[in-house]
């Protein structure tokens, strides 16, 4: 039985392949034209999504503390981004877009970094709805603040418009590029949340006392997770900048960040994979509903109360969909349903040993309760 | 009286009770002794209606409770001393003990009752003011039988009321349910401490992961070898 | 004594509102000493165990781990110092299974970082595995190697608090604070269970300290036992001594014929006392 | 006009917008302090509760009845909305769900209550009759708006009738009990569905009287105005002390007086650095501030674990 | 081989009105805080496409309509104008509605060739002129002309002035009008803000402004906000003088007693009981016909034009213009509608002559009309 699971080592190569093989139809239709600008720039919202919601969910789902507050760290990365790319073109030097792209995006998504550690050290002292209502806060104090530094607005820097949707800024973000950034900031993520560190912050979810009764520092832990959290969104952010061409203020708001909780609890709290899946979905599911003309919001929001309804753990629960296990599944006929999971996370934790003895017993364990839900 | 006819309880995958007949006649004192596991709290929060039974029935004086609304079971004359005490943190002391009274259409004893179980737990009444939440252990315990107390229960389910208990309190839990019981109240006893128990019960019956292995008089469960090496503790 | 005390504790105490909840507390624990803490119900034991592991700040008095100064330092802090407890009404990381919670107690022994942990390096594996491995081995003294896999909230409760008292040696400590481990076993576990503490004491040369009502245990493993009562301590010294301590018979123990509610009475006034001074009367129905 | 003057005048600026924010925190905080659920689609209570003001003040007027009874209808319309949001979306989400899973429910409720209203009444502003012209008091050259004093009186009296019900009458303790503990209130007896959708029908209720007395001072609706007014009641709220009665009356009047007198007075405090524009802002940072001194608000009650 | 992930390629041909039918695409914002504004033009392009297609459509081809909303959301938006860009029958885009929408839609306009008419855009910063037009004026020049409307006509001496910073419309007109009036030479005792253009109270800041002494208030903000709030509010305080405001104005609703709306006054595109201009009452009289009897405001007057504008254009522009000849006959046209007679300038703004309109108890009657400042 033990050989039938794939080894730790063969299951990282499927995931491999799995990216490859998706990256190839990503660039099959868009070479092809069979994808359109319409189609790509949905394409590219979707990244813009994932990366977002994942790293929420990293802060709501596996460390438990409810935030409202990422669009004002995404929109910092994108002022960030943006001024610092005009700024390059008018200082005159010469630089790749490609180049200028990572750079701006990078420097943006530090910079939100930084006012994540400054916003979470003292925040983080709070808990659930204070924490929700303080972070609420800091997004909305970002936004009047952006509304009124004139280098944000109008066409910026020092010919700037206070109060103006900031624009012509070079649309540089490529597909292809934003897609591998997409894919690495999952991949980060999933092997921080499947390491030392990310069992370090689902215990503090679960206790904080206890966790510090097990000589864990919980606030540095929920600090280093609120400033990965930001340094993606503003990632997002500077992505989403070059992507758009043009920013506004309001974006920072709490009604954008509550979209994006939204998405992470309809995927299913503390699972990734189920971010991407209702980051995806969430995404084009508006666009999706057009043919309801002047009722799409008003259906949006019946599929949104439905869905929570009917299935208020989301998408996946805590449940990690995993390829190699899906292949395990299929090939060696483990049967379905929450128990054959379990096995074959057994199976595979006994097969492959350590490391992913921890990250299948989780999903072991998630699987169980999907099967109590089932 | 209490009649389980062929009760079966699971959580999601889990069996924690399988197919178990148990029966308290009135004004008996019977014990549930069984091992960390057996099913013996998943018994109890079924008849008091907290979980869902699977298949079986719960007769209890010609009611079916599993067709009893829970939070009607009480005003049948049963309270339930709940495992993990489940106090109203954020209350009082004295409130939490008025909580108990919630059910009773006439609140004219209250009071009276109150001083009861006042006298019965000395300390409470000293901490009368005290937020429930920040209460000892054992202080917490004995809120939680004074609460059931306060209901004029003639049957009360006990999950382990001596546990965190200190060994004098122990003492005066067991006095107390003897008290109760003289007063013909009936009692169904889930108990660790399983040789003052089954001392001071009519009857017993053991659990054994979900299944009743053993039953009959207190007194000759005691002197069961069995019993002795599983429960007592050679 | 010639070598240090591995805790040393002086005039400890706290407030809480009007009432003293611990008074004057001092104890010294020497290397692999199995010293019993025990009193009526809200004498103060668990708040001892607070104040040892930084989750309460004491109002007064101080207290060393090892020679090392210890009040005032955070409660991760105290654990690393090499403090570990259990709790009275049992925290267990619920959502994760039976080995991650002691994984997670493990983490300081890890030594990976971030990088390490990203790009899966073999130093990644190699601890991850050891670790996984020295989790089973702890798992195996209290017989929970089978439920490694469990989510920790299904466990009977037994077991929960033996997974807690194993999450606790994870941390790799000098002194382990046992608050009322057997609460709601029956003797036959406690028995087993008194075996594990043996066991642990011997194979990790720690020093413990218990709190427990359950005296067929304390009377069996304890070396020294000291008593609270109203915060204060009450008497201290060898098992048979204390079990024939008039004071601690009155106040805790009990004998069958109640002489002394009395003095609990007189004692309680004065608590209550304290308690008008506080400011919770709103709930005062 | 002498700077004490124009002072004054500020604060009753402030306390006019203060005492309806207050209003609409008073029913926030019943929700929440009873089942622990931000109801985000608090604000669109208030929006339904102005909708059936616009429409039934006509309709009673042809009775011959005075305006202000349009506050009965309200009323009734609010709660039964209110239990039935409870009913149908709230409560299985809360059998089956966590506390992240309700307060998104709320949010997507929010959004369809808005969405709704607007397919039923349209996206634009609808302006309503005069409900009661409530005379302006003037005191030398300050102006002091009747319909200030009236909502703030309103305030006290509501504030002061639900603290006495929840601390002192019986349905009042159970609804604590189950705030507390569910299970052991099933045990007491007490029928705990019953008592939040009774929870629910209150703090909903209480919605459209915060509709009438916003509707005096502000007449006019639109299907997005609980958004705005929904936020800063719910910031009122969280100040004061979320879950606290008579923290939400405070909170409310102290976000108004916030509000104007950052409006009134940054700018010349800063010496024009930071103008009246950044008032919202500030309203946030003083509100940071607060919880950062009192982690659970102006009057909340910490919440103490027990270790 | 990154050209496949550039979000700049113009993959789709340029699209040409083929078959007897033309499509045009609009953009409004339909659902969020803005989406009266929305529904408002999409009324007015509803209206106008249906006048023209009852006398016959354009050349015998009937006009379709592709309506999108974007709820406000400049990604939203910007997925709608690709999705009408990647339809080739779609010959010209309507709108977006508002300005942060339509700068996100600007440089897409640019990029896939797609004319497009905003007709209520009003915002200085937005990259019109390559691909992208609009019906309204400019932020910056109604600012000006209420300046030099304070200046020259009221002869008022102390004005103030309040906007919303959140609002890029408010804040927009509002600094250009502080900006104009300081020219003019007139004294702006007080400069108030407000964090948002939608909030409810301003009694804090109209009583500095009351205290200030100042005869003329310019306070920028729409319809819904300046009704109901701002205007009750500042006479509630006991302020007397003007109070004037931009286009945002038209269609203001009165609450409580009406002589508080004496001297108020806004620059507008058209006044309602203008004779002179048979559109006007033509558009009025269709309009209360279609929509029982409602009066339409401006967001509803542009959007109308909008579609005419585009009429006028592929009439010049011929049969089977293609979408870039369209471009090309509406940059810099001249026309004539109900919101004024006005060519378009090489930054594909209009250059209208601007109608000042007053409330007299109630109504808006026409006051004056101030000629374009020809710079
Ligand atoms: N909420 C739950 N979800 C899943 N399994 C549960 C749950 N509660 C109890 N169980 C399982 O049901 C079985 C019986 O549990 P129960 O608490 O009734 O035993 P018990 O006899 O009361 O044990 P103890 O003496 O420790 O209280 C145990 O195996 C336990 O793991
Ligand atoms: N946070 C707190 N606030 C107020 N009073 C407290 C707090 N914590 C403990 N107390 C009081 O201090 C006293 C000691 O509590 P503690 O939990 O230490 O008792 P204990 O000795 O552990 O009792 P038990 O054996 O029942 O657990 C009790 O009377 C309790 O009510
Ligand atoms: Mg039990
Ligand atoms: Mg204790």
């Amino acid at each position: 039985m033990k050989k039938s699971a794939l080894s730790m080592k063969q299951s990282y190569i499927v995931c491999a392949v799995g990216i490859a093989v998706l990256f190839g139809l990503l660039m099959a239709v868009c070479e092809s034209g069979a994808a359109n600008t319409y189609i790509k720039g949905i394409l590219m919202t979707c990244c813009i999504a994932v990366i977002m919601t994942t790293s929420l969910n990293l802060t709501v789902g596996v460390l438990g503390q409810l935030t409202l507050g990422c669009c004002g760290f995404e929109m910092i990365g994108a002022y960030s981004a943006a001024l610092l790319s005009k700024m390059i073109v008018a200082k005159g030097i010469a630089m790749d877009p490609t180049a200028r792209f990572l750079l701006t995006i990078f420097v943006g998504a530090v910079i939100a970094c930084i006012f994540g550690i400054l916003v979470g050290i003292p925040a983080l002292r709070l808990h659930g709805d204070y924490l929700a209502i303080i972070t609420l806060g800091f997004g909305e104090i970002i936004r009047v603040v952006l509304q009124n530094i004139p280098a944000a607005g109008g066409v910026g820097l020092d010919k700037g418009q206070a109060g103006q949707a900031l624009i012509g800024i070079d649309r540089i973000a490529n597909l292809y590029v934003v897609f591998w950034i997409t894919v690495i900031t999952v991949v980060l993520l999933f092997m921080f949340a499947r390491s030392r560190y990310g069992r370090a912050v689902k215990a503090i979810r679960d206790d904080e006392i206890a966790a510090s009764a097990s000589g864990l520092n919980v606030t540095y832990l929920k600090v280093l997770v609120f400033a990965i959290s930001a340094f993606f969104a503003g990632l997002a952010g500077g992505i989403y900048a070059q992507y758009m061409g043009s920013l506004t203020p309001a974006y920072a708001g709490w009604l954008q960040s509550t979209n994006y909780v939204i998405m992470v609890v309809f995927g299913g709290m503390g699972s990734l994979t189920g971010s991407i899946l209702s980051a995806i979905v969430l995404t084009i599911l508006p666009e999706a509903l057009r043919a309801f003309s002047d009722y799409r919001m008003l259906a949006y929001s019946v599929v949104l109360v439905v869905f929570m309804i009917f299935r208020p753990q989301g998408i996946f629960g805590s449940w990690e969909f995993s390829l190699p296990k899906l292949i395990n599944r299929i090939i060696y006929r483990n049967g379905r349903g929450g128990a054959a999971k379990a096995a074959i996370a057994a199976e595979s934790a006994a097969a492959a040993g350590a490391a992913d003895a921890a990250v299948s017993g989780e999903s072991a364990a998630s699987a169980e309760s999907a099967g109590k839900e089932a | 009286m209490l009649d389980i006819k062929n009760l079966s309880v699971s959580y999601g995958a889990i069996d924690a009770v399988k197919d178990i007949s148990l029966h308290v006649d009135d004004g008996e004192i019977v014990s549930l002794i069984g091992a960390n596991g057996a099913g013996k709290t998943t018994t109890l929060h079924t008849i008091t209606g907290l979980v869902p039974a699977k298949s079986g029935s719960i007769m209890f004086n010609g009611q079916d409770l599993l067709k009893t609304k829970a939070n009607r079971i009480v005003t049948l004359g049963m309270a339930h001393v709940p495992e993990g005490r489940h106090v109203f943190t954020r209350m009082s002391v004295q409130e939490n003990l008025e909580m108990g009274a919630y059910s009773l259409k006439d609140t004219s004893h209250v009071a009276e009752d109150l001083d009861k179980v006042y006298t019965y737990f000395p300390r409470l009444k000293e901490r009368r003011r005290q937020l429930a939440g920040t209460l000892s252990g054992g202080e917490q315990q004995m809120v939680a039988m004074g609460r059931a107390m306060m209901s004029r229960p003639n049957t009360i389910l006990m999950d382990e009321p001596s546990m965190g208990l200190s060994p004098k309190l122990v003492k005066e839990i067991f006095r107390i349910i003897e008290k109760l019981h003289d007063e013909g109240i009936t009692v169904l006893l889930v108990e660790q401490n399983a040789k003052m128990a089954l001392s001071i019960a009519d009857r017993a019956y053991v659990l054994e992961t979900g299944r009743i292995t053993m039953e009959g008089k207190a007194s000759d469960l005691l002197h069961d070898e069995k019993v002795r090496k599983a429960y007592l503790g050679a | 004594m010639a070598e240090q005390p591995i805790l040393r504790a002086e005039h400890l105490g706290i407030t809480f509102g009007g009432l003293r909840a611990v008074d004057d507390f001092n104890m010294t624990i020497n290397k692999g000493e199995l010293v019993g803490l025990i009193g009526p119900n809200g004498a103060g034991k668990t708040t001892v165990f607070n104040l040892l592991t930084g989750v309460y700040k004491p109002t007064d008095g101080e207290f060393w781990l090892d020679g090392e100064k210890m009040n005032g330092k955070k409660t991760y802090q105290v654990v690393r110092a090499g403090i570990a407890r259990t709790f009275q009404n049992i925290r267990l990381f619920k959502q994760m299974t039976v080995e991650e919670n002691v994984l997670v107690a493990f983490n300081e022994s890890f030594s990976y970082h971030m990088g390490g942990a990203i790009f899966r390096t073999p130093r990644f594996w190699r601890e991850e595995r050891e670790m996984h491995q020295k989790a089973i081995d702890l798992l195996r003294i209290f017989k929970l190697e089978g439920l490694a896999q469990t989510q920790a909230a299904n466990l009977p409760y037994g077991a929960q608090r033996k997974l807690e008292i194993a999450r606790a040696l994870a941390t790799g400590m000098k002194l382990l604070l046992l608050d009322e481990p057997a609460a709601g076993m029956n003797p036959t576990e406690t028995e087993d269970l008194l075996e594990c503490i043996n066991t642990i004491r011997d194979r990790f040369g720690i020093a413990i300290l218990l709190i427990e009502h359950d005296m067929s245990l304390v009377m069996n493993v304890c070396q020294r036992i000291q008593v609270l009562d109203y915060g204060r301590t009450i008497a201290s010294g060898l098992p048979e001594e204390i079990a024939h301590n008039p004071r601690v018979i009155s106040a805790y123990l009990g004998s069958d014929e109640d002489e002394d509610d009395a003095a609990d009475e007189a004692e309680g006034d004065e608590a209550e006392g304290g308690y008008a001074a506080d400011g919770k009367e709103e709930h005062d129905a | 006009m002498s700077g004490f003057v124009m002072f004054i005048s500020q604060i009753f600026n402030g306390l006019k917008i203060g005492s309806v924010y207050a209003l609409v925190a008073l029913g926030y905080t019943m929700v929440y302090g009873i089942i622990r659920l931000l109801n985000f689609a608090h604000g669109d209570f208030i929006m339904i509760g102005a909708y059936t003001l616009m429409l039934s003040i006509p309709a009673l007027a042809v009775m011959g009845l005075p305006a202000w009874t349009a506050v009965i209808p309200a009323t009734l319309v609010c709660a039964l909305v209110g239990v039935l949001v409870e009913r149908l979306a709230y409560k299985p989400v809360r059998e089956k769900g966590n506390s992240m899973t309700a307060l998104i429910t709320a949010i997507a409720m929010s959004l369809l209550l808005e969405n709704g209203s607007q397919a039923i009444f349209g996206a634009d502003y609808k302006t309503v009759p005069t409900i009661v012209s409530i005379p302006t008091l003037t005191i030398g050259q300050l102006k002091i708006d009747g319909a200030t004093i009236v909502s703030i009186v309103l305030g006290v009296i509501m504030m002061v009738a639900m603290q006495l019900y929840v601390k002192r009458t019986k349905q009042g303790k159970a609804m604590r009990a189950v705030s507390e503990d569910k299970e052991a209130s099933l045990l007491m007896g007490i029928n705990v569905n019953g008592t939040i959708t009774l929870t629910f029908a209150i703090g909903s209720g209480l919605a459209a009287i915060a509709a009438l007395m916003y509707c005096v001072s502000y007449p006019q609706v639109s299907p997005t105005m609980g958004m705005m007014l929904g936020l800063k009641a719910f910031v009122a709220a969280v100040l004061g002390g979320i879950g606290s009665i008579p923290g939400a009356m405070v909170g409310g009047l102290a976000i108004g007086l916030i509000e104007s007198l950052t409006k009134a007075y940054i700018g010349t405090i800063t010496g024009g650095v930071i103008t009246s524009a950044f008032s919202d802002a500030i309203v946030f940072a003083i509100l940071i501030i607060v919880l950062l001194v009192r982690p659970s608000g102006l009057m909340g009650e910490p919440e103490t674990e027990k270790v | 081989a990154c050209s496949g992930g550039s979000m700049d390629d113009s993959s789709n041909s340029a699209g040409a009105a083929s078959g007897n039918t033309i499509t045009l695409g609009s953009i409004t914002t339909n659902s969020g805080t803005a989406a009266a504004y929305g529904e408002a033009e999409l009324k007015g392009f509803k209206l106008a496409i249906s006048e023209i297609n009852a006398k016959g459509g354009l050349n015998g081809k009937k006009i379709k309509l592709e309506s999108m909303d974007d709820k406000g959301d400049a990604t939203e938006a910007s997925n709608a104008f690709n999705k009408l860009a990647g339809d080739n029958s779609v010959l010209a885009v309507l709108g977006p509605t508002i300005s942060s929408t339509t700068a996100a839609v600007a440089p897409l306009a640019d990029q896939s060739k797609l004319p497009a008419i905003a007709p209520a855009a009003t915002s200085d910063s937005i990259a019109t002129g390559g691909y992208l037009f609009r019906t309204c004026f400019k932020d910056s020049y109604q600012g000006e002309i209420a300046a030099k409307f304070a200046a020259e006509t009221l002869k008022v001496k102390k004005v103030a002035v309040l906007y919303g910073t959140g609002d890029p419309y408010s804040s927009g007109v509002g600094k250009a009008f502080a900006a104009a009036a300081k020219k003019a030479g007139l004294d702006v005792v007080d400069e108030e803000n407000s964090s948002s253009a939608d909030d409810t109270e301003y009694s804090s800041q109209l009583q500095k402004i009351q205290a200030s002494g100042a005869e003329f208030l310019y306070a920028p903000y729409y319809y819904s906000v300046a009704g109901p709030y701002i205007i009750p509010q500042a006479r509630a305080l006991g302020y007397k003088g003007y109070v004037m405001g931009p286009d945002g104005y038209d269609g203001l609703k009165l609450t409580g007693d009406k002589s508080q709306y004496d001297k108020v006054l806004y620059t507008t595109h058209y006044s309602p009981d203008d004779t002179s201009n048979s559109k006007v009452q033509d558009f009025i009289k269709s309009y209360k016909k279609a929509n029982n009897n409602q009066e339409p405001n401006t967001f509803t007057a542009l959007a109308y034009d909008s579609v005419y504008m585009f009429k006028q254009a592929y009439e010049k522009a011929g049969k089977n213009a293609t979408r870039e000849q369209v471009r090309n006959a509406i940059s810099g046209m001249s026309f004539s509608g109900v919101t004024g007679k006005f060519t378009l300038d090489k930054k594909g703004s209009p250059n209208k002559s601007v109608i000042v309109l007053e409330l007299k108890d109630g109504k808006p009657t026409y006051r004056t009309t101030i000629q374009p400042s020809t710079k």
